[in-house]
């Protein structure tokens, strides 16, 4: 870990993504995630990287995955509606078992909306905006240092399972500036390490005889037979990310609790400070933040359910998508109230303290 | 202790600068800090704002509502934040790009001839630094020593034969308030 | 007499219209309109030939020419 | 005393957003003195492009659609399709219809149909802050090729008009500068005629404006106009590629 | 109502679809819906109505949003693949508020998968594939007769929500022959008073003063302010929506059931025909057949539940994707069972029955 | 006796599943010739379409990626960026670089990125049953033109090499034909120079064949040639448009 | 009552069309029916069958596992479905492209030399018209009147020289399903 | 001396090499391969030049080409 520096979130999570191993990215720019893809611009001809800003976001993530079929860490970025347009090339990376980082910076929706912070692609990330049975571990961070953790993390994690990975940001964490810390970077061995790991499978020369098996990368199978075995490993895959890699932050949680509030990235923040306000005021408030928002982490919230708890409530900047993970998770248990912003607009702290209140 | 601002101004006037030299500094001198701007189309023209916030505890909430400080640049500053600054807060305003003013009795007001000062010293585009300087001189938010250092090192790269007038706008910030 | 109108809603200041007039009979006003641009003005209405080049240049279309 | 020249009705009274000097408002004003001349407006139908150009919804007196970034040509074509009594026009910037939106304006060109386009070349993407564009030149600094455009790794600036012109089916095609008074003449004149023909149904028509981006360039208007010409016309050279009306070109 | 012809459902629901009154259609093949385009292609010159093979899925959806925005009854077709890529344009539409229908005959996914059938879209179509918070209304058939059926509701939903609506089908369902009996076709009248019907918000010609208002179609709102109230509104018309237009089937629901089913489409009609088998048997199970699966019939499910049911099972041809709206309506009643089969294979009665046994 | 033809290496052992007749399989052949010439196959990687050449990379003996329909160019791109000692090729149908793929495959070129696209024009979509393509030809009667391709409504076939050649970057662009065994011989050579040149990582080489589908034109194979000699050819004019190894062309 | 059939063979033999006419007919005759073909890209030469139900009530599932008849017009149909059909079932196959036939006792099995009776009618075509005939001749699934009727409406446009070669080869299969 | 070889394992029997040989001696065989198709076969193997056109020409490369 070096020095703290101030930086945007774009740019941070840009940095982190270089350290961890990015040498290739591929994007098309798009407010408010351009930094981003700037900063790459910048910096990558500096570590003999690859840049290039693709002619659309179906193209970047289609570079995406012939990249990550020779096994390098290969990250995209955009926003909302450019996240839209990877969705068949998202299900194409998972389906061939593909490793990969996505960053969306989200903004109002739908459709061309504005550019301001909004929570409003949840349903896109963690049900699969593309089609067939797939996952994508889902990352929320919540700080700018978070946002840049998770450049490895993802990585790490894409690596680990073969799996795109999403970084699931907003438009605030996006253009905000923090103190952010990063790791080491990864060294020439570490790269070794890595090209070693993905031989088994990525595409690379072969010097074999002729009709020795080659690698192909691949999503498709016309024996339904074959492609339900293919599905059902995906599956399989599916649960042992769901048993690995749930991912929260418990803020206030305690046995004194009335209500449990759970709450995902910039908006979490918000609700945190709500939180402090109200203890100040001799009121007890629980915060679960998934930090993954898939896999979701329902153990934890059914575990914050304490004998006080009368409540659950989810704050979200959007309709209410993750009431539905909500509601699953407790099962019943107990009522499940929401507050949500849309459009761009961020809920103000007084906004979640006086819902809070309203609710208890 | 947490102080949240808001600098704002015409696009080129510096505002975001401000919040963001205060905030390299805070955090230098181990605070907590967080910088957001306005962000957008108002790229062409109108104005931009910056929520700052330096806190000696984690910064949950980046945005700023209501701050403790508004630095305003021009009148339509004034116009959308000078009502929601906290009771007991500061309203810095350069006089000279705001002419009405704010009315209010509950906040201390430092006007101060902002577009002035730095034409005095000799570059119109450090009127920002004034402003900084004013913040530092009421509310001893940073160091200068912490702030001249950053700036040596920004400008060293940038354009050293900037920094003298910068240094000069912030000390002429300082004493001004210092003295209100 | 030919003779031109800038509407001060429309004029961003870009000045364009004043290099296109040949009879260089347009200038900066000292006001600003509400956007903060020292909007263009017509220093010598009687000087004006009427030939749109102002009129032609003008990205923000804030001039009329009456003849 | 007789007005001359004022702000066509095919323009609504709303100020236009862009930059001081930017030369959209140019072609803005060209498109909508044709459709005043010819007497379009009540029978027009315009769809705005993702770009700086994407309130253009807001500035032409007519129906409008926003598309999303690209496709307008598509959307224009569902328009058309569904309007056939109706004349249909795209306005788009170089990022919108020369990146992202390549498939689209090639197969609405191809397909022949019945709509104007009017594209915008300034070189940038405007709207972003100042990216590359695929019509940014060899060498030239944006925020994303901040070492300067390297045509050895990205290649060449795209020329739509010649792409456009290895088809068979559009009716008119050509480039024009908005880059000084004379050269905005032509430009008229072209678009006019372009309009003509969109509302004779003739076929696809096609003009590329090379046009001015201060702001993300970073130089004031004039300093724009003049990089423009000596350093865009060059690549991007002005004039009529097709006229079917006088049997290709003149 | 005509006689019975035999027809594939791919063709049904295109000639349905004219005889609604769609006119134009823009499409782009693929298997296993390509009947559909083809019939298009053959059929709509006939009734003076537009038929292009768009360059792409999503030049398509985007020539769907155009022909919208005029006030007409267009449609648009794919399979899987081919409706991811049309996710931003489906965005785009519902955040413009326009009226569209989407048919589709869905394949084995993720990637490029088979082409046999599957119902893996079920998230996509669902919560929402695109960015940003909006909603289609999906109907899922499950015989020819209803594919066609659901054309004319699908226009008739899609114009009195004006928001896009989904038929979700599948391959069985687009390849498979039954006979259908068509609906009269749409009158000169009908389509003047449709015409009328959406003078008010569509772009025609303007025979007004300058600066008098024109109409716009569109989904930008750079003022998030602004943006927050259209978001309002369109979530005002998605509750709307859920209150009026949940359908649904019973099947062998009674007092008797031990277990109750919820199955949909195709897979449905193969439960169904387990459920039988077992109440020969003297084992009475019933099925819940969502008709909407947005809105989903959350209350039929609830209503089942009578006392002698211990189970829930939900049978689809997926990994478990309806599984999570099957939970948030049984609230943690009864425990929720899932059996699927994935890759385009269909489970067979036997199967079902089996499975059904197991859990009983 | 010595072996003077038989299968090449660069070929596996997997036999063709492409309908008797069907010319895709000379163009493969073509292709693993030149590898196997070139000394290639050890450091090649492939690209397959979505088309009748979906299965590509089970043909092919080197490692070979799965594209989605169209974006092979793209995903070459990241391929060959990823992996700047190997070489890398595509090969697409006229529905996967011509319609679907257009914007993939136009800006590929643009930059010049260092790949070979191999083209197979039958005029038709073959793998999903024969809908028409943007190179079915004006009359061509397809499941989707029933009444035959009516270019007044959708306009004339797209010719990809005069598209692309409008381009900078490109380094050698040729229309070939597979009509005749004199055609295809020469179609050998121009292949094997692309070829020759990817291994050189000369830049962007562009390979266009005319083909035939017997299937979904519903003729015997050689019916199908000699439909595709008159009725193609005259369109789809074979020849060299750019090598940049001899400045421009024979 | 219901009846499942599978008709299978080479693409070409018109496999699919044994099912559509009978999946037609008794439509007419007041059934439900179900046809659902294989597909994909079996197109390319290959086999193809198809799933036929003819039922006195609604149809749950279209596709047959286990059939109570299969219409095999070649070897590899038999090898694929024939172990499938159910106890007491029936296979019809066709002599000439079936060398190995089916070793079982629980099912009736008609061979029918269907090429040859097709070459001998005049059109080898019509050996799937054969086949239906036999299903009829054998199981009375549909009437002849209502195949007639749908074949003459049908050939009428297409290819009306053709109507008689089909409905020889029908009455001729008939003849041979009445015998078995 | 020249020989050809086709192996029926590659071969559909599209009859291009037939068409392509200038000393006409390939055709169909009698037998069929497991495709079920009549797969080509050297009638006359003496006569061959080793001219590969067949070799050239079949799109499944089912041919060997001896001299
Ligand atoms: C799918 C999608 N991708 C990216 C963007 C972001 N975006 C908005 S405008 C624009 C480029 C504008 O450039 P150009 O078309 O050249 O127009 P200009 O602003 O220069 O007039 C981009 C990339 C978007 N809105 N949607
Ligand atoms: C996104 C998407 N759209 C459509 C398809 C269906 N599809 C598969 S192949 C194909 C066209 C193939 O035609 P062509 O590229 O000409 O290749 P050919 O089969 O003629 O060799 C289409 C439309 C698909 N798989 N994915
Ligand atoms: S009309 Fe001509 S002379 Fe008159 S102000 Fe305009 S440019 Fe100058
Ligand atoms: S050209 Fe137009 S906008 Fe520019 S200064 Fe002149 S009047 Fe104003
Ligand atoms: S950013 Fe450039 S293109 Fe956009 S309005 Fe400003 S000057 Fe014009
Ligand atoms: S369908 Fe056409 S292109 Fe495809 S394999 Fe058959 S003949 Fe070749
Ligand atoms: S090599 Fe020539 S002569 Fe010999 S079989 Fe082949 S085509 Fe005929
Ligand atoms: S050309 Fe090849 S596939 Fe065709 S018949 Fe001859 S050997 Fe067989
Ligand atoms: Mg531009
Ligand atoms: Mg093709």
């Amino acid at each position: 870990m070096g020095e703290k520096v101030l930086m945007k979130g774009n740019e941070a999570v840009a940095e982190a993504a270089i350290r961890a191993g990015c040498r290739l990215y591929f994007a098309y720019p798009i407010t408010p995630q351009s930094e981003l893809i700037e900063y790459m611009a910048k910096m990558m001809p500096k570590v003999d990287g690859t840049f290039v800003q693709a002619e659309s976001e179906l193209a970047a993530i289609n570079m995406v995955y012939g990249a990550a079929g020779c096994g390098k860490r290969v990250m995209t970025s955009s926003s909302s509606p450019g996240i839209s347009l990877k969705q068949e090339g998202i299900s194409y990376i998972a389906g061939a078992n593909l490793p990969a980082v996505i960053v969306n910076v989200q903004r109002g929706g739908p459709g061309l909306g504005d550019i301001q912070p909004a929570q409003g692609d949840y349903f896109q990330a963690t049900k699969g905006g593309g089609h067939g049975d797939y996952r994508v571990i889902t990352l929320a961070p919540s700080s700018v240092q978070e946002f840049a953790d998770m450049a490895s993390l993802a990585f790490d994690l894409a690596d680990k399972y073969r799996n795109p990975v999403y970084i699931l940001s907003d438009g605030l964490l996006g253009q905000m500036m923090e103190p952010v810390e990063f790791k080491d970077a990864k060294t020439e061995k570490d790269f070794e390490e890595l090209d070693k790991q993905h031989f088994a499978w990525c595409m690379h020369s072969n010097q074999d005889e002729p009709n020795h098996h080659h690698h192909e990368i691949n999503s498709l199978e016309i024996d339904p037979k074959v492609l339900e075995k293919h599905v059902e490993k995906l599956g399989e895959k599916y649960n042992e990310i769901e048993k690995n890699e749930k991912r929260w932050e418990e803020y206030n949680i305690n046995e004194e609790n009335q209500m449990v509030c759970v709450s995902f990235g910039t908006a979490s923040r918000v609700v945190k400070s709500a939180i402090d306000t109200l203890q100040e005021a001799g009121i007890s408030v629980g915060l679960i933040r998934p930090i993954t928002v898939w896999p979701y982490p329902s153990e934890a919230i059914q575990k914050a359910l304490n004998d006080k708890v009368k409540k659950v409530m989810v704050f979200e900047l959007n309709l209410g998508q993750m009431v539905e993970d909500v509601k699953i998770a407790v099962n019943g248990k107990l009522p499940v109230e929401f507050f949500g912003k849309v459009g761009g607009i961020v809920f103000t702290p007084e906004e979640v303290q006086e819902k809070i209140k309203e609710n208890l | 202790m947490k102080t949240e601002l808001i600098c704002s101004g015409f696009g080129g006037q510096g505002a975001l600068t401000i919040g963001k030299f205060l905030a390299k500094a805070a955090m230098k001198e181990g605070k907590h800090v967080s910088w957001l701007p306005s962000y957008g189309p108002e790229m062409r023209g109108g104005t931009a704002n910056v929520s700052t916030v330096i806190s000696e505890k984690p910064i949950a909430a980046p945005i700023v509502s209501f701050p403790d400080i508004l630095v305003a640049l021009n009148q339509p500053s004034i116009d959308k934040f000078g009502p929601k600054i906290k009771k007991g807060g500061l309203l810095i305003a350069n006089k000279d790009m705001c002419p009405k003013g704010l009315n209010r009795e509950d906040i201390e007001i430092i006007y101060a001839p902002m577009n002035q000062i730095a034409q005095e010293i000799g570059d119109a585009k450090v009127l920002n630094m004034v402003a900084i300087g004013i913040v530092i001189g009421k509310k001893r938010l940073v160091k200068y020593d912490t702030l001249e250092e950053d700036l040596k090192d920004f400008l060293k790269q940038k354009n050293p034969d900037l920094l003298q007038a910068n240094l000069k706008a912030i000390q002429k910030g300082i004493e001004i308030g210092e003295q209100n | 007499m030919p003779r031109i109108t800038v509407d001060p809603n429309y004029c961003k200041g870009c000045g364009l219209c004043i290099e296109a007039c040949p009879k260089k009979i347009i200038r900066f006003s000292e006001d600003i309109n509400a956007k903060g641009y020292h909007y263009a003005e017509c220093s010598d209405q009687k000087s004006c030939i009427g030939c749109k080049l102002c009129y032609i240049t003008c990205p923000d279309v804030a001039i009329t020419v009456e003849k | 005393m007789e007005v001359i020249a004022t702000r066509p009705k095919s323009l609504t009274n709303v100020p236009f957003t862009y930059c001081p000097g930017c030369l959209h408002g140019v072609a803005h004003r060209l498109i909508a003195e044709a459709m005043d001349e010819l007497d379009m407006r009540n029978n027009m139908m315009g769809v705005a492009p993702v770009g700086c150009s994407v309130f253009a919804y807001e500035f032409f007196d007519c129906d409008m659609a926003e598309a999303a970034h690209g496709r307008a040509p598509a959307v224009a074509t569902g328009m058309k399709r569904a309007r056939p009594d109706m004349h249909v026009f795209t306005y788009q910037g170089d990022g919108d219809l020369a990146a992202i939106g390549t498939a689209e304006i090639i197969h609405a060109a191809n397909r022949g149909e019945n709509i104007s386009v009017f594209f915008i070349n300034n070189a940038i993407y405007g709207m972003t802050g100042g990216q590359m564009a695929p019509t940014t030149l060899p060498g030239m600094k944006t925020t994303t090729s901040p070492y300067g455009r390297d045509e050895n790794d990205i290649g060449y600036p795209i020329r739509m008009c010649e792409l456009i012109d290895t088809l068979v089916s559009p009716y008119f095609i050509e480039r024009v500068s908005l880059l000084s008074p004379q050269d905005i003449n032509k430009a008229k004149r072209a678009v006019k005629k372009a309009m003509q023909y969109n509302k004779e149904d003739r076929g696809f028509t096609f003009i590329e404006f090379i046009s001015t981006c201060p702001t993300n360039w970073g130089v004031d208007p004039l300093k724009a106009r003049d990089w423009a010409k000596e350093n865009m016309l060059p690549f991007f050279k002005v004039g009529n590629f097709r006229d079917k009306a006088n049997a290709g070109g003149e």
